[in-house]
């Protein structure tokens, strides 16, 4: 019955088979073989797509380049440099320079405060109980907000006047009004109400992308809740924090509505989607403005890589959980 | 910890086994959720610090929300708890000061044009990167990818002035395009697990029953894939009706949406809006968004509002 | 379309430069779509539409459409370049005006047209002195001597500044508790900030960068005493309102108008200083380029209409701009009722007669007052952190 | 230091039962577990087999009884003091942990000295012959390795109990046959105390000293595996003890426990496993061994004889287990030593003391003690 | 319209092979297949046995080689062109259509008259015995009634072929029982052409009238079910086919067939399944129920004799599986009828002919015309 085995590695020779092979090799095997790369007919699906990314995204970013190059006579008496104004102005003028320090001064912290304060919340409302979905929901709200809606109640009730101020000195905690918005207070505080609830939905999702048997297995284990947090849900969830520390750091990176309106737009908070905004449509100076927010996606970009890069040292397979 | 577990867990001496206070206790920490001796942990003071943050942030978000609602409908709000006088009359002026109808109505063409035509262009792709390899398939993912990583203001800028070279500033159609930048990656971004999702085998099995690749997707994978398109176009027009910088950047008086239309009155050079028009007009926009969400909810898992859905739908 | 190249001066293809083929009444009543991008509607509207209902055989309808000021060239540069208006007139403040005027896009509204609107004549003396500004574009509509003056809350302010050196002891003595706007967002803000100079005694007024060592000596010593420059004026009258301000700079409009409308208590007082200049303003009415000969005839008439003093008393409105009217003999008792009652309620009685006497300064030009917005950005604004 | 099991006398499970949200998924399970044996918990999907590991494990409270080790109640103790171990279905491997360092997580967890520590993960990981694999995470070991490290991990903690909830469910035939072995040979080398979960009867039969039957929550059967396989207590229990032809016929007479049943065409001297009486309509439930084809020379056993036609063949290695179908229709499956043609006539045969006779419906028997009648499930 | 196979003369599969990136899943695959016949693909996880049956549906493309039916040429057809049906390992029904729609979507796609769908549907999902189930959705289904539906999804159309791969893996081992019979009802009943992929070697050898089994993508034998389980080609496939006791050993005398071999402590005669020479290591296979204990009373076969101590039993239902240790610590797996105690020293014995020696190596073995040495794998 084995007749017909033959084992042989059917590399080069194909001594055995010469009826039809080359015909083969030149017409179905270059079909096949182009399948195997991936290109066929359905490629075509991508093309809207890539046309879309490419007229809307990668033009106009690669014009905005182009337009950095392209300085003001008034950036080129003030800063020389030639066709380099803008970048001179960009890194020698301390009233832009400095707004980096000013964003980062306030996205680092919102991030940071975002994540950190959704690892318990998230941990609370893991697991099925009553409410849970309301709670979530509360959670979620401010996504409804907006950043506008924000900054008006934030000016509204944490002003001086605000209710908040008002119960805080009639319940004796405070003697003066505290200030509260059109500082940097007021601008972390709209980050924080407005990253939050994405910043927790998203450990909340990484969560629940761990294995609870895994949780189950430390416990049968002899491990302690503070043991089984540490070593096991800790590490496994390590790459989900850093993940959403990026969004939400890129969120807060580029506030810019509450930056104005809570803020102190010229001062503590002249961030840098401000001052491009200010090049763009106070100043009309377009290539300024296109520096400075180039420049906003360098640093954010920075920042990122250098979280990815802390993310490569950590364990990132699966979590064991669905998915 | 030990301490903590036998400060909660008295039971070594005079339980007798079986006992009805046993029994009850049992059945009250079922009822719970809870695993025996877990009561002890779940008491930790870390509990209460939790709950505590929970509750002062919940309050904030409701004294901001209230303050704004009870500002809309007040008049002669100045150093006291509450307005002296509620009047409706902000929302009635706001409405005609500011050309609600006409700014809800463009709010709407923009949301929904943006909606279809980033399911239209982003479907299919997320289809074939999700299912496909091919050459120049990690850069296009990257590519994909960056609208949402950067800054609105980065790109919005430079494609801001592209806009107004071309003629379309301060257009509708300008609001379209610009809002799709993020939309499209986004449709991709939220589809990609659902497809994920459907096995590959399930295409497979329509092709040998004799079905085209047309076929296959129109037959099969279109239906398995409408509560993906679904929850992707909720999360769009979440998305394109809260996006504020990139509609501000090309919008102009007649192509406003309602964020944006709310920004300038709260900023207008020419006088300042009145706080309360600026309330009643936020108030609206906050409704909006609350309705649309409660209904996105019904379709969708929390988290895929900022994610990528990693589980299908819980319930 | 917004482009960095300043100072195009070609003419627009379908420009019609021919001031003789305008009609002196358009053939056929036509419709015009006015742009506001200064507010200005509040106090023209009235005007507008009772030319409307006196001359339907000139003007069948009017739409407006708003606008900031910053969106003007934007919007009127791609019309006026491709022949094809959308907008027939165009209502703007000085920024607007001269931003206009850089990219060529006005009608030379006096030079070509003058005679037709020959109520030009009788502008009172500042208002003619706006009128100046315009370099013939355009025709001042509707003028305020703007400030600045100071608002404070009595119950706070016992001792009233009558001096920026006595405002800055004050604002000393009670940090926190006097603040204004950033000049680039508000209208009292800029006018406090050209105010200044002609105060402190500064060089040149007309000059923030070489002129105004005084002025930015000034707001450098008071900025340490400042909480925060809102990005709006709307701000500033909810921190007067509410208490966490007591005392701000303001000018006629802003101190008279929200008490009126209720969004400030009607218990605010008002104060000026002893000596000071009003940096005035005016609202201009201006033509794009490329108008058709019957819509050019229909606004000359129109302007011409506005420009008397019954039609331009309308301008007193509720204080928004107040007085408000450009033309001589535009007295309050010409203005409607409702007005007439506001100003009696909410009005100074001591206003009119300081207008009369204190001197009048135009405000800057429009690329000087940018500089002055950018120096005070860098050395007010950001020195707040 | 070797590893042992700790020991105890017995571990007494009384009246435990479990419901979620008014559905009982366990109820009333009494069991009493010696030191040193292999139970095996056997039943289809969801008849409660996890659920009542879990409580067991502590991982599920309890809504009803308790649990005791040598009369001290454990129940009230969370898992991580049970001092019991467990093996998971799907390994639940620590997926960021080396091999090594996931056999060591429960020393770590204990203070183990770091000497001691490491002799007994080496130890561990010996006796489950990973000695080549303890750097790697779990991720690169294949699926019977992962199963292993998971053993390793329990076992190296000398627990009290180990419990295994269906731990060879996702492993191939081969290796599902192999891993089978592997764990007899640790339970019986290290006397460790282990209660198994399994819907796998042959797994079961193999590996337990004892086995319980569950079905919708309810004990049917515990016993030896012999008895299981010999005498199943209900027709529930015959068919998964492999009893594959169940039919439904009727009793025509009965003498003690020798039954006459007939029905579909035929009728057989059968033995009653329940008491059943003339009249009522029981299941026959025969093994496919013990219904043979008769070949010429055969005699026919208790004169039981059946005639069908071979309707599918397939062969089984020492033997062909051949599908007939009787005239009425009636599938059987049956055992022959010769393969027979397609559509042949046959005739069966099958010893009255292997042909078992069932009451139809599943009640609590008499022999049950609750009479809960009224909870009855078809 | 009765469903019934299309036909043709045979398929023949050339050299097929298949590789990823350099990666060789499947090499110089050659088999005909006739019309009517029941091929079944046996191999371990991994070793290209999906590549080979995606290969044939056109699913994936080849790399090597050609398809062709009756000398036509196939593999340049899409699948949807090439007339085969198929059932997937996890059913693969569409999760938004009914039994129903499921079941004509193929016949849809060809556009065929209504009312001939209609009553080929019906006929198909009769067949399939799910005539109560025709409107519920997949999800509604049990595992073995979903299978039943992509079962009938596949015949419906009258395919030339059915690919099944790993049809049964899904399912419960009882349920797993009755589908197995059930396909080879189907299959005896339609005279359908069926390529059958598998890891399972019993359901290999039950359903298939030829076996191929495969180890690294390359085809190890062909042949019938008895073929292969008798006369494995080399200890690979043994392994594959249950002798799971496989010893190394020294060829000690070769005379013909019979062969000597010893080591571990004991030596015995053997049959030669491979040549092999004198000096040669070897291996040797025995399947556990031809290595028996020797009972008190029972003869010794062919002299063969081994001394070994009792380490594991386990209850098996007829007999007992025994585990057992010789002095030199080989293990091997032994039948007894009775149960021996632990720790029993033993005395095992098989027959010559059933201790099969195969060449320690699994090269080409002399047959084979390439001398590929250097690539042997442990
Ligand atoms: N957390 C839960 N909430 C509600 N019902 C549950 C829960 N866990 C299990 N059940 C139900 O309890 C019953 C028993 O479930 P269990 O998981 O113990 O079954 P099982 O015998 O282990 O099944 P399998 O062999 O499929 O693992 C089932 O009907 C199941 O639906
Ligand atoms: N798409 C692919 N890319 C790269 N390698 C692949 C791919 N598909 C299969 N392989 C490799 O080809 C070999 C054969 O895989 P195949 O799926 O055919 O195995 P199998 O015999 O079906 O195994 P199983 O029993 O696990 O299904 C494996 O080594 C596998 O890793
Ligand atoms: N461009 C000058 C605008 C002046 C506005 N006047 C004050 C209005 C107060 N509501
Ligand atoms: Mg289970
Ligand atoms: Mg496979």
């Amino acid at each position: 019955m084995s007749t017909a085995v033959d084992s042989r590695r059917p590399g080069g020779d194909s001594a055995g088979a010469p009826r039809g092979a080359g015909q083969r090799k030149s017409s179905a095997s270059l079909r096949h073989r182009l399948a195997e790369r991936g290109i066929d007919k359905s490629l075509v699906m991508l093309v809207p797509a890539a046309v879309f990314l490419i007229a809307l995204f990668v033009y106009p970013f690669t014009y905005g380049i182009g337009l950095t190059f392209q300085p003001s006579l008034l950036q080129q008496e003030k800063w020389g440099g030639g066709i380099f104004a803008n970048y001179l102005a960009f890194f020698k003028d301390p009233f832009v320079f400095d707004s980096i320090w000013l964003t980062m001064r306030l996205a680092l912290p919102a991030a940071l405060i975002n994540v950190l304060a959704s690892i318990p919340v998230a941990f609370k409302l893991r697991g099925k109980f009553r409410g849970k979905r309301f709670m979530t929901t509360l959670l979620v709200l401010p996504i409804t907000l907006g950043t506008v809606l924000t900054a008006q109640g934030l000016l509204i009730f944490a002003g001086r006047q605000g209710w908040l101020n008002r119960f805080l000195m009639e319940v004796g905690i405070i003697d003066a009004p505290l200030q509260l918005v059109n500082n940097y207070i007021g601008v972390l505080f709209s980050l924080i109400i407005t990253g939050f609830p994405f910043a927790f939905l998203l450990i909340s999702s990484y969560l629940s992308g761990i294995d609870p048997s895994l949780e189950a297995a430390a416990r049968t284990l002899g491990a302690d809740w503070k043991q089984r947090f540490r070593r096991v849900i800790l590490p496994l969830l390590a790459p989900g924090l850093a993940t959403t520390f990026i969004l939400t750091f890129v969120l807060a990176f580029s506030v810019f509505p509450s930056a104005r309106l809570v803020g102190d737009a010229m001062g503590s908070t002249r961030v840098m989607s401000l001052m491009a905004f200010r090049a763009f449509g106070e100043q009309n100076d377009y290539p300024m403005a296109s520096t400075i927010a180039i420049m906003m996606g360098v640093v954010e970009l920075a920042v990122i890589a250098l979280v990815l890069l802390w993310r490569s040292f950590l364990y990132k397979g699966s979590t064991g959980g669905k998915g | 910890m030990a301490t903590d577990v036998i400060a909660t867990t008295p039971t070594a001496g005079p339980q007798t086994p079986g006992s009805e206070r046993a029994r009850k206790r049992a059945t009250r920490a079922a009822r719970s959720g809870r695993a025996p001796g877990e009561k002890a942990l779940v008491a930790a003071p870390s509990t209460w610090f939790v709950w505590a943050g929970m509750a002062a942030f919940l309050i904030f978000l409701l004294g901001i929300l209230t303050s704004v609602i009870v500002d809309s409908f007040g008049k002669s709000w100045f150093s006291t708890w509450l307005p002296e006088v509620f009047t409706p009359q902000w929302y009635a002026k706001s409405w005609e000061r500011f050309d609600l109808t006409h700014v809800i109505g463009v709010t709407l063409t923009v949301a929904v044009s943006v909606v279809v035509l980033s399911v239209l262009i982003g479907v299919p792709a997320a289809y074939l990167l999700a299912r496909r390899d091919f050459p120049g398939k990690k850069l296009l993912s990257l590519l994909f990818l960056l609208p949402i990583l950067m800054p609105p203001i980065t790109f919005g800028i430079p494609l801001a002035t592209v806009m107004y070279n071309l003629g379309l500033g301060r257009t509708i159609w300008a609001v379209i395009l610009v809002n799709l930048v993020p939309s499209v990656p986004f449709v991709i971004m939220t589809m990609t697990p659902f497809i994920e999702q459907i096995n590959p085998s399930i295409e497979n099995a329509a092709r040998m029953c004799g079905a085209s690749m047309r076929q296959v997707f129109t037959r099969v994978l279109a239906p398995l894939l409408i509560p993906g398109i679904l929850a992707a176009a909720i999360l769009v027009l979440v998305r394109t009706v809260g996006m504020f910088e990139l509609t501000f950047l090309v919008s102009g008086p007649q192509s406003d949406t309602l964020v944006v239309a709310i920004y300038r009155a709260m900023t207008s050079a020419g006088g300042g809006e009145a706080r309360q028009l600026v309330s009643a007009m936020a108030v609206m926009y906050t409704m909006t968004m609350m309705i649309i969400l409660v209904v996105a909810l019904r379709f969708v898992n929390p988290t895929q509002l900022v994610a990528r859905v990693k589980d299908s739908r819980e319930d | 379309a917004p482009s960095t190249s300043s100072g195009n001066t070609t003419t627009a293809p379908g420009a019609s430069a021919a001031p003789a083929g305008v009609p002196d009444k358009p053939s056929a009543p036509v419709t015009l779509n006015i742009l506001d991008v200064a507010g200005n509607q509040k106090l023209t509207g009235g005007m507008v539409d009772a030319f409307v209902a006196e001359h339907p055989d000139i003007i069948s309808a009017v739409t407006w459409e708003s606008g900031g000021a910053p969106d003007l060239v934007g919007t009127i540069k791609p019309q006026v370049d491709s022949g094809k208006l959308q907008i027939d007139l165009v209502l703007t403040g000085t920024d607007g005006l001269s931003a206009g005027i850089g990219q060529d896009l006005w009608i030379p509204l006096v030079k070509d047209f003058g005679d037709r609107i020959d109520n030009q004549a009788n502008y009172i003396e500042p208002a003619a002195k706006m009128q100046e500004l315009a370099e013939g574009y355009g025709a001042v509509v509707t003028y305020y001597p703007s400030g600045p003056l100071l608002q404070y809350n009595p119950d706070a302010v016992t001792d009233v500044p009558s001096t920026p050196e006595e405002l800055l002891a004050w604002a000393k003595a009670n940090p926190g508790k006097f603040g204004y706007a950033r000049p680039a967002n508000s209208g009292p803000g800029r006018t406090f900030l050209q105010g200044l100079p002609y105060m402190l005694g500064d060089t040149d007024p007309s000059d923030p960068v070489n002129g105004w060592d005084k002025t930015w000596a000034y707001l450098k010593e008071l900025n340490q005493y400042v909480d925060s420059y809102p990005t709006g004026t709307g701000q500033v009258i909810t921190n007067i309102s509410d208490g966490t301000w007591s005392m701000i700079p303001t000018t006629t409009g802003w101190e008279i108008e929200p008490r009126a409308d209720g969004r400030a208590p009607n218990t605010l007082e008002a104060a000026a200083f002893d000596d000071f200049t009003w940096v005035t303003d005016a609202h201009y009415a201006v033509i794009p380029k490329g108008q058709t000969d019957d819509k050019t005839s229909a606004i000359l008439l129109l302007l011409q209409y506005m420009l008397t003093p019954e039609v331009n008393a309308m301008a007193y409105d509720h204080g928004y701009f107040y007085p408000g009217p450009a033309i001589k003999g535009a007295t309050l008792d010409l203005a409607p009722q409702a007005s007439q009652d506001v100003i009696t309620e909410f009005g100074r009685d001591w206003y009119d007669a300081l207008i009369e006497e204190k001197p009048k300064a135009t405000p800057l030009p429009a690329d000087q007052l940018v500089i002055a917005f950018d120096t005070w950005d860098r050395e007010i604004g950001a020195g707040k952190y | 230091m070797a590893i042992t099991a700790s020991a105890f006398e017995s571990l007494e499970l009384k009246d435990v039962g479990r419901s979620f949200g008014g559905h009982d998924a366990l109820v009333g399970l009494n069991l009493t577990i010696r030191a040193g044996e292999f139970i095996a918990l056997l039943g289809p999907s969801g008849c409660g087999k996890s659920t009542a590991l879990n409580c067991l494990a502590g991982l599920l409270p309890l809504t009803h009884g308790t649990i005791s080790i040598d009369g001290k109640r454990v129940d009230t103790l969370p898992s991580e003091k049970r001092g019991f171990g467990m093996v998971f279905q799907n390994y639940a491997l620590f997926p960021h942990l080396s091999v090594e360092k996931n056999v060591a997580f429960g020393l770590q967890m204990q203070g183990t000295p770091k000497a001691e520590l490491k002799a007994r993960v080496a130890e561990a990981v010996a006796l489950v012959k990973l000695e080549q694999h303890t750097k790697k995470l779990p991720g690169q070991l294949s699926g019977g390795q992962q199963q292993r490290v998971a053993i390793a991990r329990a076992v190296v903690l000398q627990p009290r109990l180990v419990l295994m909830d269906e731990p060879l469910s996702n492993l191939d035939a081969k290796l599902r046959l192999d891993m089978r072995t592997e764990i007899r040979r640790l339970h019986q080398s290290l006397g460790l105390t282990t209660f198994y979960v399994t819907h796998d009867q042959e797994e079961a039969l193999s590996l337990a000293d004892r086995l319980v039957v569950l079905r919708e929550g309810r004990v049917q059967q515990i016993g030896t595996p012999a008895e299981l396989h010999n005498k199943p207590s209900n027709w529930h229990v015959a068919d998964f003890m492999g009893y594959r032809n169940l039919i439904d016929l009727t009793v025509e007479a009965v003498s003690g426990e020798d039954v006459r049943v007939s029905g579909a065409g035929f009728s057989l001297n059968g033995h009653a496993a329940q008491q059943v009486h003339k009249g009522e309509s029981v299941r026959l439930a025969i093994r496919p061994e013990d219904l043979t084809v008769v070949e010429p020379g055969d005699s026919v056993r208790d004169g039981n004889t059946i005639s069908a036609t071979v309707a599918v063949v397939e062969y089984q290695g020492r033997e062909f287990a051949v599908g007939v179908q009787t005239a009425e229709g009636q599938t059987l499956h049956v055992r022959s030593a010769h393969a027979p043609q397609i559509g042949d006539r046959v005739t069966l045969t099958v010893s009255a003391s292997r042909a078992l006779v069932y009451r139809s419906s599943l009640d609590e028997d008499s022999a049950g003690s609750t009479p809960e009648l009224e909870e009855v499930r078809a």
